[in-house]
């Protein structure tokens, strides 16, 4: 079975080569095509699970050797794929939800003039995507990495007649480079520091007596900046709003279900090198904590169907960070299968009623929808459910185990936190479902229900958002759990905190506290939100602008010689994050513009630029011998 | 003296077989097209391919040369880097003779000359990176620079004309740098034989102050040549004056000969020298990899912006020489070659793109270039990407060697500014990219649609994806190519 | 030891200060009464930016003129042949006739190539193509001093 | 009566900067082409010496090649010039500045 694991990564691949060159003959058959590798893909991955868990679950970590891809010198990358619990989960997640909304996007991108070219785009990310949870080195990772951040730029901008959609592509490209840099000097740090860029070889424990933990900080900061940039964290989170220019069944794969989770999974993979240094894992925990309830805040402002999911990807893979900070890594885990179920779920139903709509997104003119598209509001509300953390389905479970942990582990700051993020997204995915589905009737067209082709995935995802935390009943003794205990290790449960009665309790309390709350403005009809928000348009305002950090910084940033306060302020804002790519840009602009003036076409002033280099040198060799 | 001076050494051609090769064809080109004005150029092209082709054929045969490590009185060297160097110096010298058939055929400029000329330059190229006397280096360098200057102003547009001046005049004055150069060597150690002067130096026989100034002039003459800070001037004017397959020739061909050379100067003769002259490569590599990463960003054309891209490279180049030995040797060799295969990719690009002439080389001509032909944009696309280093190209391998290599040689700051610059570098890459997909074209000018053009355009797109998921197909033979023997 | 630097030692601070010195100087010894004529920048009798004026000669008398040199050089390597002809013996003859053959090849090309007739201007090549330095044409002049 | 080698080391070094202080200042391109054969056979009168100083002859052959090349720059660069001139109708090189920037 094993054997032919590379034939995951390669069925998508091959894909991806015939769409992109035979795409247009194909016509409909382009769609069909892709997405049946994809299943083939998946079921193979099925296989391989299968084969793993035959095996005892100490032995359950398979190398499987493709050759060599670099040797020269001392410097040997071998193109390895590495088969453990941990890889095969991220595997199943990326060919199943992918799978399925392959098939989806059959039915959402019929009549596009680039059919073809998007299947070929999808195909080619899930190769990008599976070589990366598979690789067995840093550099086999890393070139996953860069292509899916290729392919979200391509898919991005896959309508780049809007000019919105090119400018989305370009900015998540440049900012998800930032991070992507500093990942890079992380991995030749590994290689200079560690010895070897193969996981096996750096990726033990014992590796801890090699150099001081100061380097591992170093190390594992310098990847954490990766991750956050793919993962959208703050402060380098602003992309990812931007990026719901793409069509929809990319938000749903790229930037809802795989790619985002790609740090989540790089800080799991790596988990060793952050525990070393403490400081790291404090770092993660942090970032992640203040990204999940900042997002959710800002959920409650946006007007934008899309933007709604878009900040709560974030805020939920904020949840993930936390997760990892508290060295709950199955947990975390657990949150990506399931956040990938429903989450896809929320948005291919937002993209059903695009699709019904004729592309309306904007929640303002929606309402009622629920007569027109019965299916379509049902598996929304199923999705909403998940997130919002109602027992029994599984949003409910993950969640519930996180801030189980969060208790346990003493940072009860931390866990009342987290408690009220809980609460906030619960709220606002009640107000989303409220006011697109319920409500008196705000639409200008007559909206109609999806096909089947759109509609069956859509059924098949919710399954698994429903029944996605049979998973992992329990902290401790979760089926996912104990499956990744051998790769991530056992969680050590916390002294004290309050019984997991209790706790559950409370959790599922605030989620439906939320909901209550939502109900009470967006759904009763009792109150009209519209007037409300006219009232408080201070605070709507506060939120819908990101806590109005954006303009603070935006003045801060005016002032010149703060370039490094100016980046970190940027960040949280997109217009000054814009501003500060641009600013950047426009200071090389500058030097180049006057580097460019030295070439002033004179072969003599090309001469004196020469008698120039000619005298440093010489001045060089006087000292030298001196 | 004269007497033992004149004892004639042993001739032994073997190892110059493929100059004499490519030489005789020249030679019977230029005749044949002399003879008889009303010869086909297919003709030409076609003898003179069947040359580049004989003489690749015999460097193969010298793969596993047995006999003595220099040949000639100590004035060839026999080795294998010599012989991989050969054979990319005359892959580049084929594609630019395609280029230049068909580029010449549709500007209406065909000259018979362009040939031999090409050939000439070969010879010059493939004999300096043998070249194991510094007489011979000097010489060799001529021979390419002469017919270089001449290629430059081949065609009767202004700006060719201007550009052959400038390149001339220059070439002329750094010459007798280099030459300063040679004398110094000679002065210091009494020979200009590579391997008798290291002897000299590592026996502190020679005088150090004259082997330092000889470093220095040495190093000024190379500089020019490939295109370092601060003498990289002329790079861009020549670049863009120049008919655009000659540039794609002389950008690919003048590197990969001039750092053959340099590598085999340094890692031979002045071996000794080595923490003398690291500092200055190390300077001149920062400095070039940073001037030229920024000036381009605020190029308007497509040659001067691929100019200064290939001055950045240059600077890429000098760091993995800053790794002195075996290692930082192979990783120049790789990159070398990948730098080879993008610039003459992406110079070809340019030359459909502006199908007749140099009419639209401004990069407005690239707005919406993914409307007008999906194939031409697609590869340009690939040789950015290669360009600007991102996976899975094989500039990304290169960058990483390169880098790995100056890291293992602990030139921690060196790779830092490497790293920041490719990223700047990164910016104006994806800004024609962006242009090509993202922007309504400007004006409904057609590219040359010819088939067997793009056929060969297509050539060095493919190597450059192979290379860059499986180096390992080339990098073991550039390892055993990486030891000089000498 | 000390005089080993001595060369080197000089040789860079000349190389760096004789420019600016030797103008520097002229500068100040030179007495300054400045006439029309005399602000005409020197240039070997010939004036800045142009060729000089005076009659016209045909550039054909460049051509020659380069040919002869090149050709002239090229005895160079006769001499010291000439003088150890005997210690070379016949490889050093085979040796020469070889140089000698190439100089010929150069020699016939320009023959063939219409470097050398005076008159008529060189037989085109099939595509009539725009002529360069290579290849001049009889009827172009230019002003030569 | 044997004058130190340093000498002529000393006359070339000067010939050399005479040639290159010569390239920047003039404006006619021949005349700058002259400044650079100044500094090669500035060059030569090194290698002459040199080859004195260690007593064999491969300075001078050296020499001869470097008189060989310079002929061969002087015609190619005298037939580019010409052209130059024929395109141009002026030979001052400041002129020529089409290309820039």
């Amino acid at each position: 079975m094993l054997r032919s694991v590379w034939l995951v990564p390669a069925l998508p691949l091959a894909g991806a080569a015939i769409n992109l060159f035979a795409g247009k003959r194909l016509g409909r058959w382009a769609g069909i095509l892709a997405s049946g590798l994809m299943v083939v893909a998946f079921a193979l991955a099925l296989g391989v699970l299968a084969y793993l868990l035959r095996l005892p679950g100490n032995e359950r970590l398979v190398v499987r050797h493709l050759g060599d891809w670099i040797s020269v010198g001392s410097f040997r990358v071998a193109a390895d794929l590495r088969v453990d619990p941990l890889s095969v989960t991220m595997m199943l997640v990326v060919t199943g939800v992918g799978a399925v909304i392959h098939v989806y996007s059959i039915g959402y991108m019929d009549g596009d003039p680039r059919y073809g070219r998007f299947f070929s785009y999808m195909n080619l990310f899930c190769f990008f995507m599976l070589t990366l949870v598979l690789a067995q080195n840093f550099l086999l990772l890393y070139l996953g990495w860069e292509g899916v951040g290729l392919c979200s730029y391509l898919l991005i901008g896959f309508w780049f007649e809007r000019p919105l959609a090119a400018s989305a592509a370009k900015k998540a490209f440049v900012v998800t480079r930032i991070g992507d840099t500093f990942m890079l000097v992380g991995i030749a740090l590994v290689f200079l520091r560690l010895g070897s860029l193969d996981f096996s070889a750096v990726l033990r424990p014992s590796i801890e007596s090699v150099q001081p933990s100061g380097v591992f900080t170093v190390i594992a900061l310098l990847l954490f900046a990766g991750a956050v940039g793919k993962s959208a964290q703050v402060p380098l989170h602003t992309w990812l709003p931007d990026a719901m220019e793409g069509p929809t069944p990319v938000s749903a794969l790229i930037h809802a279900a795989t790619m985002v989770t790609a740090g989540v999974y790089l800080v799991a993979r790596t988990h060793v090198f952050f525990e070393i240094s403490g400081v790291a894992l404090t770092v993660v925990l942090v970032i992640g904590l203040v990204t999940a309830v900042y997002a959710a805040t800002c959920a409650l402002g946006q007007d934008d169907l899309k933007r709604v999911l878009a900040y709560s990807t974030i805020s939920q893979l904020g949840y993930m960070f936390f997760a990892l900070g508290l060295k709950a890594y199955a947990a975390a885990l657990f949150l990506l299968v399931t956040h990938a179920f429903y989450k896809a779920l929320l948005f291919l139903s937002a993209g059903s009623v695009m699709h019904g709509l004729g592309g309306e997104t904007d929640l303002k003119r929606m309402g009622a929808l629920r007569r027109a598209m019965p299916f379509t509001a049902a598996m929304f509300g199923v999705g909403a459910l998940a997130i919002a953390g109602v027992p029994p389905l599984s949003g409910y479970f993950a969640k519930d185990q996180i801030l189980e942990v969060a208790n346990r582990s003493g940072y009860l700051i931390a866990w009342l936190v987290a408690l009220a993020g809980a609460f906030l997204s619960a709220l606002y995915i009640s107000r989303l479902m409220f006011l697109a589905f319920f409500g008196q009737d705000r639409t200008e067209r007559a909206a109609h229900e999806s096909p089947p082709v759109m509609t069956v995935p859509l059924a098949l995802l919710a399954v698994g958002a429903v029944f996605g935390g049979v998973l992992g009943l329990s902290v401790t003794s979760g089926r996912l759990q104990g499956f990744l205990a051998p790769v991530l290790g056992e969680l050590t449960e916390g002294a004290g905190g309050l019984p997991t009665a209790v706790l559950s309790v409370i959790s599922v309390l605030a989620a439906l506290a939320g909901i209550a709350v939502g109900w009470l403005v967006y759904g009763s009809g009792k109150v009209d939100w519209v007037a409300l928000r006219v009232r408080f348009a201070g605070v709507h305002e506060f939120l819908a602008h990101g806590w109005y950090v954006d303009d603070v910084y935006s003045t801060s940033l005016v002032a010149p010689g703060k370039a490094g306060a100016a980046f970190l302020a940027s960040a949280v804002d997109q217009r000054v994050i814009d501003g500060c790519v641009n600013g950047v840009g426009q200071l090389f602009q500058w030097a180049a513009s006057r580097g460019r003036r030295l070439q002033t076409g004179l072969v003599r002033n090309y001469g004196l630029a020469f008698l120039v280099g000619v005298v440093l040198i010489f001045v060089y060799v006087g000292v030298r011998l001196s | 003296m004269l007497a033992q001076f004149l004892i004639h050494p042993p001739i032994q051609l073997g190892p110059i077989g493929p100059e004499l090769v490519l030489t005789g064809t020249a030679i019977v080109v230029l005749l044949g097209a002399a003879f008889n004005p009303r010869i086909g150029h297919s003709t030409l092209l076609l003898v003179s391919l069947l040359g580049l082709a004989g003489a690749a054929l015999v460097s193969i045969g010298l793969w596993d040369w047995g006999g003595e490590l220099t040949v000639l009185a100590g004035m060839v060297a026999t080795d294998r880097f010599a012989v991989v160097a050969r054979l990319i110096l005359l892959g580049i010298a084929a594609m630019g003779l395609v280029y230049g058939y068909h580029y010449f055929r549709r500007s209406g400029e065909a000259r018979a000359e362009f040939y031999p000329l090409v050939l000439f330059a070969t010879a010059g190229m493939t004999l300096i990176a043998a070249a194991a006397d510094l007489i011979l280096v000097f010489l060799a360098l001529e021979i390419l620079s002469l017919s270089l200057y001449v290629l430059t102003g081949i065609s009767a547009r202004l700006s060719s004309v201007e550009g052959s001046m400038k390149y001339f005049l220059l070439g002329a004055f750094s010459s007798a740098f280099f030459l300063y150069g040679v004398a110094m060597a000679y002065g210091a150690t009494g020979s200009t034989r590579l391997s008798a002067i290291a002897h000299a130096l590592a026996g502190q026989t020679g005088s150090l102050g004259l082997a330092l100034a000889a470093v220095a002039f040495l190093g000024i003459g190379f500089g020019f040549k490939v295109a370092a800070v601060p003498f990289h001037m002329w790079t861009p004017d020549v670049y863009q004056g120049a008919p655009t397959p000659v540039t794609a020739f002389m950008a690919a061909g003048t590197k990969v000969a001039a750092f053959a050379a340099l590598i085999r100067v340094l890692e031979t003769s002045f071996q000794p020298l080595t923490l003398d002259w690291t500092p200055l490569v190390w300077t001149i590599a920062a400095v070039t990899v940073v001037a030229g990463s920024l000036i381009a960003i605020a190029q308007t054309d497509i040659k001067r912006m691929l100019a200064y891209s290939s001055i950045a490279h240059a600077g890429f180049v000098l760091i993995a020489l800053t790794a002195a030995g075996q290692d930082g040797i192979s990783a120049a060799l790789f990159y070398l070659l990948a730098y080879a295969l993008m610039v003459l990719g992406a110079f070809g690009v340019v030359m459909l793109v502006s199908a007749r002439g140099e009419g639209r080389t401004s990069l407005a001509s690239y707005a919406g270039l993914y409307r007008r032909s999906r194939l031409l944009a697609g590869l340009l696309t690939l040789f950015l990407l290669s360009l600007a280093g991102i996976p899975p190209t094989a500039g990304f391998i290169a960058k990483v060697n390169v880098f790995r290599a100056a890291v293992a040689a602990g030139h921690w700051p060196l790779v830092l500014v490497g790293v920041l610059a490719s990223v700047v570098a990164a910016f104006f890459y994806i800004r024609v990219m962006v242009l090509m997909y993202m922007q309504e074209p400007q004006d409904d000018a057609e590219p040359d649609r010819s088939p067997w053009p793009r056929v060969a355009v297509a050539v060095p797109a493919v190597l450059t994806l192979l290379f860059g998921v499986f180096p390992g197909i080339v990098l073991g033979v550039l390892d055993k190519a990486a030891i000089l023997r000498w | 030891m000390l005089s080993e630097y001595l060369p080197i030692a000089v040789l860079a601070t000349l190389a760096v200060l004789f420019g600016v010195a030797s103008l520097g100087v002229s500068a100040l010894l030179r007495p300054n009464r400045p006439t029309r004529a005399k602000l005409a920048p020197y240039e070997c009798g010939i004036e800045p930016a142009r060729l000089p004026a005076g009659e016209r000669f045909p550039v054909k008398f460049y051509v020659v003129a380069m040919l002869f040199i090149i050709f002239d050089i090229e005895t160079i390597f006769l001499f010291p042949w000439a003088v150890g002809f005997r210690q070379l013996g016949l490889f050093g003859l085979a040796e020469m006739a070889v140089f000698i053959a190439l100089v010929f090849v150069a020699y016939v090309y320009v023959w063939k190539s219409g470097g050398l007739d005076w008159r008529e201007p060189a037989p085109r090549r099939a595509a009539a193509a725009p002529p360069t330095a290579l290849e001049p044409e009889a009827r172009e002049v230019v002003r030569a001093g | 009566m044997k004058t130190p080698i340093s000498y002529f080391v000393v006359l070339s070094a000067v010939l050399f900067a005479i040639g290159s202080v010569g390239v920047l200042v003039r404006k006619n391109a021949l005349v700058i082409f002259m400044s650079v054969e100044l500094q090669l056979n500035a060059v030569n009168l090194a290698l002459v010496a040199f080859s004195r100083l260690h007593g064999n002859l491969n300075g001078q052959v050296l020499a001869f090649f470097s008189m060989v090349v310079a002929a061969a720059e002087v015609v190619v660069g005298l037939a580019i010039i010409v052209n130059v001139y024929r395109r141009m109708h002026t030979a001052n090189v400041d002129d020529a500045s089409l290309l820039r920037w």
